[in-house]
């Protein structure tokens, strides 16, 4: 009845291009998982990258140069501790990225399931995940953050990223049963289901694929998120602490060292900006690249 | 277990069946009416007959065809397929069931997951069927299917976006006979589509009745395609069979006001017969199938009302021979 | 819609009833000795003083017994005691003006610049101002947000002067601009891309064609058609970020030095003071669904396609 | 009656619309290639075709509602009395629409605001050209629901599009059309999502208004029965362009182009039940793919040498022209 | 700039930033002994800022024989802000009040001293006295203080606001009085005192003050969360005095250039060992540990100069401090690592832990960074814990290394600290440190008159600081900074700027 004026009728079509060609077509994705990759070796091999201009050693430090500004040798200059802040920034990728991707794919994961399990089965699965949800929502995450933080006995990256995951989830969690309630009310899952397909295959093969766009996007824009918490956890004093090294813990000390030294806080925060433009980038781009009506 | 089936035998048969949408309300949820979609309907399907169901927007056709599919269960009554109840049967023997009755959606655009290819789309009964074909042959299978319904075997590695209107149907057709159903129900397979693509669908509907010997249960509200289809027609008004009877019957001698408005509506394309046509225009709203009138639920619009429509509700009785029924009062019983 | 919210209400009580155990739970968790942290760093407690202050807040009991004796308070309208000797509703009392007048600056800032920067970015979709709507709010979801507020307070507060760098002496709204506006900045990026998005459906929607149509000026159409429409998902972005605002407090009432209830529930964790936590903690999850329960109404008005009560 | 006299280019004596040589694209696709229609006050062209030929984007393209980046018009005129919309200064345009070019459109419920009660959305029509204030404005939007037979107009005012059955809201989009009396209605599809008996009393509708006040009704649809019922010209479309137009009647009668050919062999007819319909082989051209030649070729039964040119329209009888060098071996089989 | 707004031009007004925490309670027995309690309350004595002396504030006279049995006699005259004359019940009342168990007051610790006090502090049990027996009012002008054992530093004791007078009235509403007092100090609280979401207090000239009247009319005591906020309050003009530390002075010293006065602390930043872990049971590891920090540089570099490199227990504003006392304290790394191979080297990972404090951890980070390139120990890491949780686990020696702490000076005497730091069953000696010479000195020195008594508590600390169970780095050095509207910005003995003595205008 309802007839679209977006019908394509077109006769000639594309031949089915994969994957990875299709990505390699597209400059957004091209330039942000160029810039993502780089991040990720930096923080995989930070050995490689910090003795660019010399000094190598994010350890090696030399107090008399406490908070000096950029020298020769120092493109960044020196941090508190008078350690080469160049240095130390490629090793606080390590730290940072680790985190994020942790609590990426932590979120994500139990995002997925639970959001798909709620939207997909309603009753009172729904309800009960809706209701703990709410009070995720509700509750200031700050606070609960810093008591979890305090019992935990140990402040590492995984502490961290599981006590973010925990009230980082509701919020991706909630997209998802969004998209998925709109999927599994759609025809062509009754259809699936029509030919017999179980609610495993369901899930997997229709559900998941078309609901998760939404949530790669918001995954995406989540990443500064999450870099910047990690950030404010150890303002609060519950995240981590020097002498490990993350971008979190130098915007931290820099943000004290502001007005003396100012370089302290800009360039990791140029470095993470960055980051975080690629991250966001890449979601997208993958987002779009893996809908095949988007290609 | 079809092997018993012969040419005469019934395949779908349909009792009282009954579908009753609850409307909640208020703090607790309760239910505070019933919405009747689907209120008596009984219906029956030989081997390789087509019954055509039509109706205005809302009467339930849908609703009917979703019961017909085991897509929804019904509140009451019952559909036996192949002589077993479907309603009664869970799990694994439902989706097996299943087979027997595929249904082909209005909607060739939502029908079709967007992000797997035609291949995959009708490769998928096989694959939650495994005992219906070896999995070498499935390839083999699936392009014999696509070329039954007119695709090229180049057409499975499209994605439906890349598909007109007409070529998706097909892809859903071809999904709805993987299984080898004995019966297709059609919920308005053509009227997402325009003419000629119409006619390309109903061709190939019909060439494949032909072939694997279907029945069809062909639902639209487009009456001239159904009447093309069509063996035995069904006409509903609010949830419930007003009329049924052979194509001839219905489209020739109908018996109920309904069914003549609906008719007499149908614009003929032919400029020459402008004019001609006694057209009855249906006044007022179809009434809401939460609180339908008293008695015959269409004396309302009826122009041939009389005092007695409104006190009882008239049933299913045959007028004429054979197995033309209709449900209104005034007709003629000889 | 009145038996909608009492519906709603009911069934926040047992919600909140759920988040005042796990807050009570979680401070008693809480590793580390009260004692000590209420003796400080440099300062010591003979041990009668500690014996005292064990028996007065029970410390030595069982957590069902604190929890018991807790809820038995609640039921005559005693929230508790602080460790500082003060009554907790007296706490609550003297701070939540603050954050209520925090969060309804910073939830302003969030809504309208939001909207507005959202609406830029749509309408003109693909040009500069789009761009810059889109870097910038990505640049800002990745700044830490205690970094803005020192680098707002030395720009906006020390160097130019142009509003207090701290504290709540000038009143609403001057205090409460700069503070408002970092805490904004935590949700801001969400609404003012969600508002993006929103306008670009509502752009392509066939009913801003007919507008058109109907010959209305583009004004109206903006206005009217596409706004009004494209604010309704963005309401419930709103009411869900109030609980990212509320945490954020916790942070922003510590660096502008603002008396408000997430300072209390702030430096009451370290204190272990359970019955300041559990207090402010509950009332501001009550806060949450309260405002979330408006705004589903308010959603219920926006969009007359949802109906409350029969949906 | 209102503006138009005024406005440059001005000729009484011109059709109400015409539309010549249109040319319309998104992106690579020329979606409209050279369209040409034209409709007096009172008469009713019916706009044939398949899906994706081209007919709302003609009909969106007349209204100014093709634009960039959405699509743009890349050549053609579109004249109301000889007035060319498409120069007119837009604030011009915006004057003339609703009240002297009116448009419904398919899916009354995606067209209609969902926020905004009917009444109001008819009302803003009063206050945006009638400069009524917001009272006089709502109680001339009820007399307009009255007019288009909404029951207890006063109160379903108030209502939203969503309250309303599909019949209903196609007719407060009817409302909305006709609401300022405008000289020229396009309606785009108005029945298409409605089933027959509903069909019938907008069709009905719409007759009466048309015969009240003289409007010219450009009628796109493709449903062949509707056109043969109300249309007094029809032009039939393909890929872009009209490809035959002329009375209705003889149009019917005697198909000139192979296309209108085998859409009226596609219709199912009772005497043609057990028989296969004739069918269109093949699909629709690629409007984005290169031009030149006839783009029914391809699927057409009558393909000659000459079909390697565009065939221009030719006049194939009295106010009939078909774009087919064939048209005299497709007319006379 | 200025803070005056709220008062009439003609009053001679200004504002003062503190921390939350000398806002907390004003009740003497509950106090912190900060500034705004010094302009409240007076007590018997007080130190005297140039000199470092006690001497007598409300006290006519304080006498002993013996170090052990004291005669107090009050000047005639002083009144409370409600009218009520000081008495010596006015003292007897708020020490009992203190010292009494129950009443949970925080600084009952500080009254052990005086006998009695076990019977208001029983073990178990509820006391069975309500009132110190060493504490006796022979008339309202004269005060019998006994001890349990000699003191002769007792007037240095009494110039805390611990052991301030309290008013009959206050014991109508001790909550109420908490909030807002009746002291016997140059100013009283205007309004409602510390009622409830206050950020301010407004304190008043009381004009029948007896001793030294402040200047200024009205102060007003801003409290921030910390003194980072008070500084930028300052900086931008909302405030007239605020007390700067951390990395802000090295700003405060430009900006504020001649309007910064530098405060030396009465306190010690100090390396403790966990003298229970056998790893340092080795004096010599001990010795190499306090010879690898460069205490120069940390102080130059780190703390841009604000601070003192130890070369002892206290620094030269507290008596008896300032000598070079430690042995120890000077950077030699090469001996460092010539005594570390000596004892044996060291293996496996080091940790070195501190209470969470933003400034606190820069430094440990800094300890930690030379103890790894001058010891060679390559797996040095460092952790801050809340000081609740911090002492506590010192407390039950699960501390596995050298701990940075804080030391402040309870009263303005070496014997304070060293008293605090190495005396067994003091709360905040953390090293577990026991020495009977150490003990015996200190007894001596507390038996003794107060001028032999500086002596041997010097010698006390040398013999504690040979035993090496802590390493001083440095003493910390604060800034006050003031507007151009103040003068005559002077430190108190605690750091706080004296509120009395600042002069408007
Ligand atoms: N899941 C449901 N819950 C509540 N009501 C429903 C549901 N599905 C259908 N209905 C209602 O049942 C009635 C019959 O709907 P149905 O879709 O079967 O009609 P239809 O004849 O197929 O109409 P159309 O021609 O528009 O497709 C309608 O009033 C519809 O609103
Ligand atoms: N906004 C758009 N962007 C891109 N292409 C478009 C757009 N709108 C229409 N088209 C294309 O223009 C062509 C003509 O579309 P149009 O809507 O005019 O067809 P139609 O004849 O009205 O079909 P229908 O009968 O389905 O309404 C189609 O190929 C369609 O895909
Ligand atoms: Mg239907
Ligand atoms: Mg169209
Ligand atoms: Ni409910």
């Amino acid at each position: 009845m309802a007839s679209s004026t977006l019908v394509s009728a077109s006769a000639s079509v594309e031949p089915r291009r994969g994957l990875w060609r299709e990505l390699l077509r597209r400059p957004a994705f091209v330039v942000s998982s160029a810039v993502a990759l780089v991040i990720c070796a930096m923080a995989a091999a930070p050995g490689l990258f910090a003795g660019w201009f010399g000094a190598g050693d994010p350890r090696r430090c030399d107090l008399v140069n406490s908070g000096l500004p950029p020298a020769p040798g120092h493109p960044f200059g020196f941090d508190v501790q008078g350690c080469d802040l160049y240095a130390n920034v490629v090793y606080g990728a390590r730290s940072s990225v680790l985190i994020a991707l942790l609590v990426t794919a932590g979120m994500m994961v139990i995002a997925v399931v639970l959001g798909g399990l709620a939207g997909y089965f309603g009753g009172w699965a729904d309800a009960l995940i809706s209701r703990v949800m709410d009070v995720f929502f509700g509750f200031p995450s700050l606070v609960g953050m810093i008591v979890i933080l305090q019992t935990a006995s140990a402040h590492n990256e995984l502490t961290v990223s599981a006590v973010l995951i925990l009230f980082g989830w509701p919020a991706l969690a909630r997209v998802m049963r969004g998209s998925v309630l709109a999927v599994a009310g759609s025809e062509y899952v009754a259809a699936a289901r029509g030919v017999g397909s179980g609610t495993t295959r369901i899930l997997l093969r229709h559900v998941l694929p078309n609901s998760f766009g939404p949530v790669a996007v918001l995954t995406g824009l989540n990443v500064g998120g999450v870099i910047a918490s990690e950030s404010a956890l150890t303002f609060l004093g519950v995240g981590l602490q020097t002498p490990a090294i993350s971008w979190g813990v130098q915007l931290n000390t820099a943000q004290q060292y502001f007005l003396s030294s100012p370089h302290l806080l800009i360039f990791p925060s140029i470095f993470l900006t960055v980051t975080v433009l690629s991250f966001v980038l890449l979601g997208d781009a993958l987002r779009d690249a893996f809908d095949p009506r988007l290609r | 277990m079809t092997d018993t089936v012969n040419d005469t035998e019934m395949v779908l048969e349909v009792r009282d069946l009954v579908r009753h949408f609850p409307i909640r309300a208020g703090v607790l949820r309760r239910t505070v009416g019933v919405l009747k979609a689907v209120d008596g309907v009984s219906l029956d399907l030989r081997k390789g007959e087509t019954l055509g169901i039509v109706g205005e927007s809302g009467c339930g056709k849908s609703t009917l065809a979703r019961l017909l599919t085991a897509h929804d269960r019904p509140t009451s009554g019952e559909v036996t397929v192949l002589g077993r109840s479907m309603h009664e049967l869970r799990g694994g023997e439902l989706r097996r069931a299943r087979r027997h009755v595929q249904l082909i959606f209005q909607d060739p655009y939502t029908s079709l997951d967007p992000r797997m290819t035609v291949a995959d789309t009708v490769r998928e009964p096989y694959d939650v069927n495994p005992d219906l074909a070896p999995r070498g042959d499935r390839g083999r299978m699936v392009r014999e299917l696509l070329d039954a319904v007119g695709l090229n075997p180049d057409h499975g590695d499209r994605y439906p976006h890349q598909l007109s209107g007409g070529q998706r149907q097909r892809v859903g057709i071809a999904r709805a006979l993987a299984l080898r159903p004995e019966v297709l129900v059609c919920d308005e397979p053509v009227s997402a589509l325009d003419v000629s693509v119409q006619a390309q669908i109903v061709n190939l509907l019909e060439r494949l009745r032909e072939t694997f010997s279907l029945a069809y249960v062909f639902i639209a509200h487009d009456l001239s395609v159904v009447r093309h289809l069509a063996d035995r027609v069904a006409v509903m008004y609010l949830g419930k069979v007003v009329e049924i009877g052979t194509e001839a019957e219905v489209y020739e001698s109908a018996a109920h006001p309904y069914t003549e408005a609906l008719l007499s509506a149908a614009p003929v394309p032919d400029p020459a017969l402008r004019g001609t046509r006694q057209e009855i225009v249906l006044e007022g709203e179809p009434p809401s199938p939460v609180d339908p009138p008293a008695g015959c639920s269409f004396h309302p619009r009826c122009r041939k009302a009389v005092a007695g429509c409104s006190a009882s509700a008239p049933g299913l009785d045959p007028v004429g021979g054979g197995g033309h029924l209709v449900a209104c009062h005034l007709a003629d019983r000889s | 819609m009145g038996r909608y919210a009492l519906h709603r209400l009911l069934m926040a009580v047992p919600v909140l009833l759920g988040t005042t155990f796990i807050i009570y739970l979680a401070v008693y968790a809480l590793p580390g000795d009260p004692i000590q942290a209420l003796a400080g760093p440099n300062r010591m407690l003979s041990p009668s003083v500690e014996q005292a202050l064990r028996e007065r807040f029970h410390l030595d009991d069982p957590l069902i017994v604190r929890y018991g004796l807790y809820l038995q308070g609640l039921l005559t309208g005693d929230l508790g005691t602080s460790f500082s000797g003060r009554p907790v509703s007296e706490v609550i009392g003297g701070s939540w003006p603050v954050t209520f007048q925090l969060g309804v600056t910073a939830w302003l800032f969030m809504a309208v610049l939001g909207v507005l920067l959202g609406t830029v970015a749509g309408l003109r979709r693909g040009k500069a101002a789009d761009a810059v709507v889109l870097g910038g709010t990505t640049v800002i979801m990745g700044v830490p947000f205690f970094v803005v507020a020192y680098v707002a307070q030395i720009v906006v507060g020390v160097d130019l002067g142009w509003l207090p760098v701290s504290g709540t002496e000038a009143g609403w709204p001057l205090a409460y601009i700069l503070p408002g506006l970092v805490l904004a900045l935590y949700s801001l990026p969400q609404v003012a891309r969600l508002t993006r998005t929103s306008i670009l459906d509502n752009l392509g929607a066939d009913h801003v064609d007919t507008a058109t149509a109907k010959g209305l000026t583009r004004r109206v159409i903006v206005l009217r058609h596409i706004l009004r429409n494209s604010l309704i998902p963005v309401v419930s972005l709103l009411g869900v970020s109030l609980g990212y605002l509320l945490s954020g407090t916790v942070l922003i009432e510590g660096i502008f030095n603002l008396p408000g209830l997430g300072y209390q529930i702030f430096t009451a964790i370290p204190q272990h003071d359970g019955p300041v936590v559990v207090g402010v903690g509950t009332l501001l999850v009550l806060v949450f669904l309260l405002v979330n329960l408006l705004v589903d109404l308010l959603y219920g008005i926006l969009d007359p396609r949802i109906r409350l009560g029969l949906g | 009656m209102s503006s138009l006299e005024s406005l440059p280019g001005y000729d009484g004596s011109a059709p109400l619309l015409s539309v010549s040589d249109l040319h319309v694209r998104f992106g690579r696709a020329e979606v409209v290639n050279g369209v040409e229609y034209a409709v007096d006050g009172g008469r009713t062209l019916a706009v044939l075709g398949e899906s994706g030929s081209g007919k709302s984007v003609t009909a969106r393209a007349i209204m100014g509602l093709v634009r960039p980046p959405r699509g743009t018009v890349t050549a053609g005129s579109v004249r109301l009395r000889g007035v060319d919309l498409l120069t007119l200064p837009e604030e011009a345009r915006r004057r003339l629409r609703a009240t002297t070019i009116a448009m419904i459109f398919q899916d009354a419920l995606s067209a209609l605001n969902p926020v905004l009660s009917v009444g109001y959305q008819i009302a803003e029509l009063f206050r945006a050209h009638r400069g009524l204030s917001r009272k006089e404005a709502g109680r001339r939007a009820v007399e307009v629901l009255d007019l288009v037979r909404i029951p207890a107009a006063a109160r379903r005012a108030r209502d939203y599009p969503h309250q309303f059955s599909g019949g209903m809201r196609q007719r407060v989009g009817i409302g909305l059309a006709i609401a300022l009396n405008p000289q020229v209605i396009i309606a785009d599809e108005p029945t298409t999502a409605l089933d027959v008996t509903v069909q019938a009393q907008i069709l009905r509708l719409l007759g009466e208004i048309q015969r009240e006040h003289g409007t010219a009704l450009v009628l796109i649809t493709h449903d062949m029965g509707v056109v043969a019922d109300v249309a007094d010209e029809v032009a039939v479309m393909y890929a872009g362009r009209v490809v035959e137009r002329g009375g209705a009647a003889e149009v019917y009668a005697g198909p000139a182009h192979p296309y209108t050919k085998a859409l009226l062999g596609a219709i199912p007819r009772p005497e043609l039940r057990g028989r296969r319909l004739a069918v269109i082989p093949g699909a629709p051209p690629d409007l984005a793919g290169p031009g030149g030649g006839c783009r029914f070729l391809p699927r057409c039964g009558y393909g000659v040498e000459a079909c390697a040119h565009e065939p221009p329209a030719i006049e194939v009888g009295p106010g009939r022209l078909a774009a087919c060098h064939e048209w005299k071996r497709v007319a006379a089989q | 700039g200025g803070s005056g707004g709220s008062t009439p031009q003609a009053e001679k007004s200004f504002s003062v930033g503190v921390t939350t925490y000398f806002l907390s309670h004003f009740t003497p027995g509950k106090s912190v002994a900060s500034n705004i309690d010094y302009a409240l309350f007076t007590p018997l004595t007080s130190v005297d800022t140039k000199t470092g002396k006690a001497v007598n504030a409300v006290a006519e006279s304080i006498e002993s024989t013996d170090n052990v049995t004291w005669t107090i006699r009050l000047k005639p005259g002083w009144t409370f802000h409600n009218g009520e004359a000081v008495t010596a019940q006015s003292f007897a009342d708020s020490w009992n009040a203190t010292a009494y168990g129950p009443n949970a007051f925080t600084n009952n610790f500080m009254f052990t001293a005086i006998k009695g006090y076990a019977d208001l502090n029983p073990a178990g049990g509820k006391p069975s006295k309500k009132e110190l027996s060493g504490v006796e009012v022979v008339d309202p002008a004269t005060l019998k203080v006994t001890l349990t054992k000699p003191l002769s530093l007792l007037p240095y004791v009494l110039a805390q606001t611990a052991f301030a007078p309290m008013p009959k009235a206050a014991f109508t509403d001790l909550d109420g009085f908490d909030r807002k007092p009746i002291g016997n100090g140059p100013y009283k609280i205007e309004g409602d005192g510390l009622a409830a979401g206050v950020t301010k207090v407004v304190l008043r000239r009381f004009d029948q003050y007896k001793g030294q009247p402040g200047n200024a009319v009205t102060i007003e005591a801003k409290s921030y969360q910390d003194e980072a906020a008070a500084y930028r309050d300052l900086q931008a003009g909302s405030l007239d005095v605020a007390l700067v530390t951390g990395n802000n002075l090295t700003d405060a010293a430009a900006r504020f250039k001649d309007r910064l006065v530098q405060v030396p602390y009465p306190a010690v930043v100090y390396l403790g060992f966990p003298l229970w872990d056998e790893r340092f049971a080795d004096i010599k590891v001990r010795q190499a540990f306090a010879q690898a920090v460069d205490r120069e540089t940390i102080v130059k570099s780190l703390l841009r100069g604000f601070g003192h490199p130890a070369t002892g227990l206290a620094g030269a504003s507290v008596p008896g401090g300032g000598d070079p006392d430690c042995a120890t304290c000077s950077y030699d790394p090469a001996k460092a690592k010539a005594l570390l191979a000596e004892a044996g080297g060291w293996k496996g990972p080091l940790k070195l832990w501190t209470y969470q404090d933003p400034l606190n951890t820069v430094i440990l980070e800094a300890v930690g960074n030379q103890l790894r390139a001058n010891l060679d120990i390559e797996a040095v890491t460092t952790q801050a814990q809340p000081v609740d949780q911090l002492y506590p686990n010192m407390t039950a020696k699960k501390i596995d290394g050298p701990v940075l702490l804080y030391m402040g000076a309870g009263y303005p005497h070496l014997y304070a600290l060293a008293d605090q730091l190495f005396t067994k069953g003091s709360g905040a000696n953390v090293t577990g440190y026991d020495s009977p010479e150490f003990a015996s000195l200190m007894d001596k020195a507390a038996s003794a008159s107060q001028d032999e008594a500086l002596g041997l508590t010097k010698q006390a600390a040398r013999t504690a600081l040979d035993g090496l169970p802590l390493t001083p780095l440095f003493q910390p050095v604060g800034g006050l900074a003031y507007s151009a509207k103040v003068s005559e910005v002077k430190p108190e003995f605690l750091g706080g700027v004296v509120l009395a003595a600042v002069k408007v205008g």
